[in-house]
């Protein structure tokens, strides 16, 4: 890195007022279910990030650790029929949806009961019935997919109101700057929630955005915005609630801008140079689930045994996850095709060079079984270079890369697990 | 049957689908109070109102991405995008979101959306308003690519596209908007993806072509029977996917011989993909290499004559399909 | 259309104080030179288009009739070694720019002595020697290219500044939300300059802009803005003499919005549906060039007999300019593929399918001559389908929409010129 | 000649050309203070500061416009896209702008700007950040396209294309960056654009093969002498655009048969290029229809046992190259 002036300073730009809004706490119980909530998310993304390390886990890992309560601050205060739709860092978003986090934990072992069956991994959560609709990878790619969410309920006449989550960083992109326009000039039902965790990757906001007071930067674009507490579960819950109401009744998006932080690497084995280790223990320091324990503790809505319970019952509950996932089976290589198109009559007509489409349309309306063994046979040599995904060696499997070639290695699992080394993030999106 | 112009029947076809369906709406850029650049959604705004033909911002990758979003909630979005050269701001929302999403959603979730778009040269609009990018969408797993030629086939594929659950992309030609033709009045006349059309049948060689290339072929025939006493088949694939690759590979067998013709570049184009593929099916049946015919290698020049010489004419099919039957009689 | 409400209100929104900055007029010589230049911009556009009536030009042609001053007030007031980027609606930049207006006409002609030689067309004009870096035709695409125009400017440690010009409609795009972020956080010596002409197309301000006070519109992205009288010259030169200070001394970006009116279709051939007469009427009032000269004749700088020798003086270049752009030839054939790379030994190891390509690598070093005689022959057949340019008789010469088929018509040329009865633009980009 | 990594490779042909040529720089996102995505840009902001080591925003199109208008002003312009797939958003710079300007303004000026971007699978990481977009590329007249294999080639090209005028897409592949290879030390050694690698010689079959699929083929290569007693023939392009077609012709007419082998998808890609353009030319000496190793028909599951049964390896390459044998010996 260049010098101390290219890392973040972590700190709200001077002049901000209290963005916490001095809300009252909600009734005991919902108290406690905001907890709840915060707590299993905190320790699933933990557990997760362990299982990564063990490569059960593959790809990229984006963990939220730490921001927690702009997560469940904002689902707790949204309908059932309300749509959430956030980024690849959403497995506490499913959750707290009501996705069963087992499903989350399966698919991002790329199992058979994963939220889509292996088929998307921890970038990719989506949860239709819960109306989580995903988990995208593009930043800034679900954009304008909520503008999209919310014009269909504005056509059918209904008041559901769509939530858009998404970082400082993707509010750079193109995306961002004509889905703001569009939805104030459509004036769309969506409250655009900005995850300002002051990093996009390893950039500084300082250094990605000319504007770091994030409230402001859709103003001229016709969207107002607010800044809140990312760390305070309850002034969120106040604030997207407001904000929800604006879009639901006033039928007029707006932005939030929740500031807060990710304790973590911005993926599993990131060595985050570009920022000091104080400025995390700073922010650690207002940690959103301690902070909102102590202020339950001290207004006697639950004391040391309760958090005792709860500690004991996520961590009960995030065990079963991995045991869940962990016996749940591997997709089926010949579902490869599954859900690729909507077909009525499979198939007809269409053409694939592709030797291991499993159905019989290389252009000749039947293939013989001889033929179509063979063709299972290449699948499943090539499916072999997977490994068995129950392995906890560390083993690369990384096809070719796993071959003891002198002039190649595997970086992936190799390096994963040499993150305590702080040895640089080998490969990062 | 009426005799209507390619303009017509599409607009035809997006006036019933909107009819019948109410969840069925559209977005673009100047296809409502302008009635499109092309003026293929003239008069619908006046029909519909504006909550359902919807004029939008210069914001390519947003209005095909509010696309992607509002199919995912159930509506049957069409999405104008103005020309095929401007869609290439909006690859992202295409292929990363439209195609990919049912899958990687495994399904939960469908994307019936269109994306219509008109492509191709001859207007003299220069280097970045005449392309051809069918080629690019062609490669694309969860897409399906509809490129007609016909008011009857813009009018039935349009519909298919309309009532199909996959995204759809759907390719028009800026020249042939004006073609007119006969086009069957039933108003539930839709055209399977995946079936080609069979345009002038023959036995010495096969041409396949689309868009305006498809008449080129018919054209380029006549000349052939005509001045040489050679009888093509022509083939309008009318879908690029799925692709009807089995009325093509018996063409070829009978025939023994096939050119391509399209208006995109020549590397890595719709040519390509089908020779390809011919080859690798048909390889025994083969008298001779199969020969393409394409758009010069080079961006659309403004001038006429450049821009002419850079697009294949009947003379070049001709040419290449003589080349082809060298030594077959 | 829909309804009323979908046309235009023309309007400056409610509020806006007075644009014109009250500004005092420059020595006579340079308020001659001003008159001169927007007298001969206007001659120049309207002669363009009776030649695009005439068929002598093809494809789209953008008239910014209406826009003079904007566009001589803002050159007005440039160095030489300032650059200048604008959209498909350049012919008075490049002209003001100091391109000679032979050269232009003959490029919309499409001949040997065009600007680009025939290759780019009216939407396409470019001089180098003159900085004027083009004529775009993907609106909002010369917004990121004004940025690395600027970058380079200030990498070599110059005091360069690029003007970048652009539309209402431009403003939309997801390029300029990213450039000008990017222009702001990186200080790049640039002046956006938004011709605010009320209409995208056939699109009105409201109907496609959250904001329509564009001043405003990327205040939260980093770059403040100023509303400035697009119809006034004087006004336009004080206010852009003024950022162009700031960006080439404070070495930051401004977005200037000049407030103008296109008196013209959007291309040649709009029916205009989307706008009153009356509107248009309303805006001629405040024509740039005679509002202008009224307030010279007004202050003694010039007389009846000056206004009379400079119509004379336009019109006689710009009949020159027809002229010289009929005279020159239409270019070569063989130069089809010139200039589509710099090549050092031409071709080496190159291959083009097209077997039109006039250079012998056909995958083989060497064709015979005989092959070569062919090819060319093919070439001259495809470019017959152009007819000769030089005809004036409308015909359409539009490849085989040309051929007497029942089934076909071409529309170009013969919609172009049923202009008169209003009969609807065929086709528009 | 030193051993050195794919990263340390390109990072070296980065560095030399940055020294050698003050109006090199390069921009792209986290490719500063991070070091890169991939590392391959580790140390330059330190070496040459903030000035030419520029981190971004997360803006494609804009980042890339940027270098257009960059190298239009006369610098040397090299953007890192993180990957293939986000430069989707990108492509009407790419398409529109870098490949048609130099062409569109008749050579008054040129874009000598270096996109580098990684693709491919075999990461894990699903349907948004695997795939392999060559193809598109390929297409589109204007550009320059590299796909290195070995790091002698990356950063040979790497410095080639630095120091080229016309705009190139540099495409690198993920799963390589790791690869080790002997690189010559002289730091003028360029490799030119448009010469294909015979990586091994052989007289059964001709055996194509690009970026990570080039060692794929050298691996089934082994196997099929080993195993099967055939020698193939191994060709790596290096380049697409230009592409070296006498090299592979020439192999071809020993051979009489050829296989090509790529990760990208079926439809349209450059196999489908390379297999029209070969039996276009060398029809009469191919004894078997040429054959396909492709990626599967899918955007790509993050499944690891799936995504590996969607990318070729050297079974697949061995069992198509058999097929193609068949009747030979
Ligand atoms: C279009 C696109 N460009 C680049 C990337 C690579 N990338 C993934 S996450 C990321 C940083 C995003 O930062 P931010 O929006 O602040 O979200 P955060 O990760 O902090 O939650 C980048 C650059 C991508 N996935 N998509
Ligand atoms: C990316 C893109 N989308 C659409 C078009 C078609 N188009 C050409 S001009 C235009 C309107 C632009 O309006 P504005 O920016 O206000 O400029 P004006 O024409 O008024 O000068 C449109 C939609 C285009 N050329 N490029
Ligand atoms: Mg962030
Ligand atoms: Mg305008």
């Amino acid at each position: 890195m260049a010098d101390d002036s290219s890392k973040g300073d972590g700190q709200a730009p001077a002049g901000v007022v209290d963005t916490s809004r001095g809300a009252d706490l909600p009734d005991a119980e919902t108290c406690r279910e905001l907890l709840r909530q915060m707590a299993l998310i905190r320790r699933f993304e933990e557990e997760a990030g362990r299982q990564y390390q063990r490569a059960k886990a593959g790809g990229f890992l984006h963990l939220a650790i730490g921001e927690e309560a702009t997560i469940v601050g904002t689902t707790s205060v949204m309908e059932d029929r309300d749509y959430l739709i956030g980024t690849y860092r959403t497995h506490g978003h499913a959750i707290a949806r009501g996705t069963d986090p087992k499903n989350v934990m399966a698919e991002l072992f790329g199992r058979e009961d994963g939220t889509a069956r292996g088929r998307g991994g921890s970038m990719h959560i989506f949860d239709g019935e819960r109306r989580f609709m995903g988990g995208y990878g593009i930043v800034g790619g679900n954009l304008p997919i909520a503008a999209g969410l919310a014009l269909a309920s504005d056509l059918k006449g209904t008041d559901e109101v769509t939530v858009c989550m998404f970082g400082d960083g993707a509010s750079n992109t193109g995306n961002f700057g004509e889905t703001m326009n569009l939805a104030a000039l459509w004036s769309l039902p969506i409250v655009f929630l900005v995850e300002n965790n002051l990093y996009g990757m390893g950039t500084s906001i300082e250094r990605h955005s000319a504007v770091t007071d994030l409230s402001h930067k859709a103003e001229g674009l016709g969207v107002p915005g607010e800044r809140v507490d990312g760390m305070d579960v309850v002034a969120m819950r106040e604030c997207v609630a407001e904000h929800l109401r604006t879009a639901r009744e006033d039928r007029r998006p707006t932005l939030v801008e929740a500031f807060t932080y990710r304790y973590r690497g911005h993926s599993a084995a990131d060595p985050e140079v570009y920022r000091e280790k104080e400025e995390v223990e700073e922010w650690r320091q207002k940690d959103p689930i301690e902070s909102f324990a102590r202020r339950l503790e001290g207004e006697g809505i639950i004391d040391a045994a309760h958090l005792d319970g709860l500690r004991e019952e996520v961590e009960k509950q995030v065990l079963e996850c991995v045991e869940f996932a962990d016996a749940s089976p591997e997709p089926p290589l010949d579902s490869l095709y599954d859900n690729l198109y909507v077909v009525e009559e499979e198939g007809e007509g269409w053409y694939a060079v592709d030797e291991r489409t499993p159905d019989p349309f290389r252009g000749e309306r039947e293939r013989e079984a001889a033929e179509k063994e063979r063709v299972m046979g290449l699948h499943e040599a090539g499916a072999s270079y997977g490994g068995q995904s129950q392995r906890s060696d560390g083993g690369s499997g990384d096809g070719p890369a796993d071959d003891a070639q002198e002039d190649e290695e595997g970086r992936t699992d190799a390096e994963r697990d040499s993150e305590d080394e702080g040895d640089g993030e080998p490969d990062e999106d | 049957m009426a005799t209507m112009r390619m303009r017509e029947a599409l607009n035809a076809g997006l006036r019933e689908e909107m009819e019948r369906d109410e969840t069925v709406f559209m977005m673009g850029e100047d296809i409502g109070v302008f009635g499109g650049a092309f003026k293929v959604t003239e008069g619908l705004m006046d029909q519909f109102g504006e909550a359902r033909v919807r004029d939008t911002p210069i914001s390519e990758n947003t209005i095909v991405g509010t696309g992607v979003g509002a199919a995912m909630a159930g509506m049957r979005p069409i999405v104008e995008l103005m020309t095929v050269n401007f869609a290439l701001l909006a690859l992202d929302q295409i292929i990363n979101h439209a195609a990919a999403i049912p899958y990687m959603f495994n399904g939960q979730v469908r994307v019936p959306l269109v994306v219509r778009m008109p492509g191709g040269g001859g207007q003299q609009l220069g280097p970045t308003h005449s392309h051809s990018f069918e080629a690019m969408y062609l490669q694309v797993p969860g897409l399906l690519v509809a490129c007609p030629s016909t008011p009857a086939d813009g009018k039935a594929l349009l519909k298919a596209s309309i009532r199909d659950d996959n995204p759809v992309i759907f390719i028009e030609h800026e020249t042939l908007y004006g073609v007119r033709g006969e086009v069957p009045d039933d108003g539930d006349h839709v055209l399977r993806f995946g079936e080609a059309a069979i345009r002038r049948e023959g036995s010495d060689v096969t041409v396949i072509g689309i868009l305006k290339m498809a008449h080129e072929a018919e054209r380029a025939a006549k000349t052939l029977a005509d001045d040489h006493g050679v009888e093509a088949e022509v083939i309008d694939p009318r879908t690029l996917r799925p692709l009807d690759l089995d009325t093509i590979l018996a063409s070829v067998r009978k025939t023994n011989r096939a050119v391509i013709v399209e208006e995109g570049w020549p590397h890595g184009g719709v040519g390509a993909n089908l020779a390809a593929l011919i080859q690798e099916q048909a390889f025994d049946d083969l008298d001779a290499p199969i020969q393409r015919v394409t758009g010069a290698d080079v961006p659309m020049p403004y001038s006429k004559r450049l821009e002419q010489s850079a697009i294949p004419h009947p003379e070049h099919i001709v040419s290449a399909v003589m080349e082809t039957m060298e030594g077959a009689r």
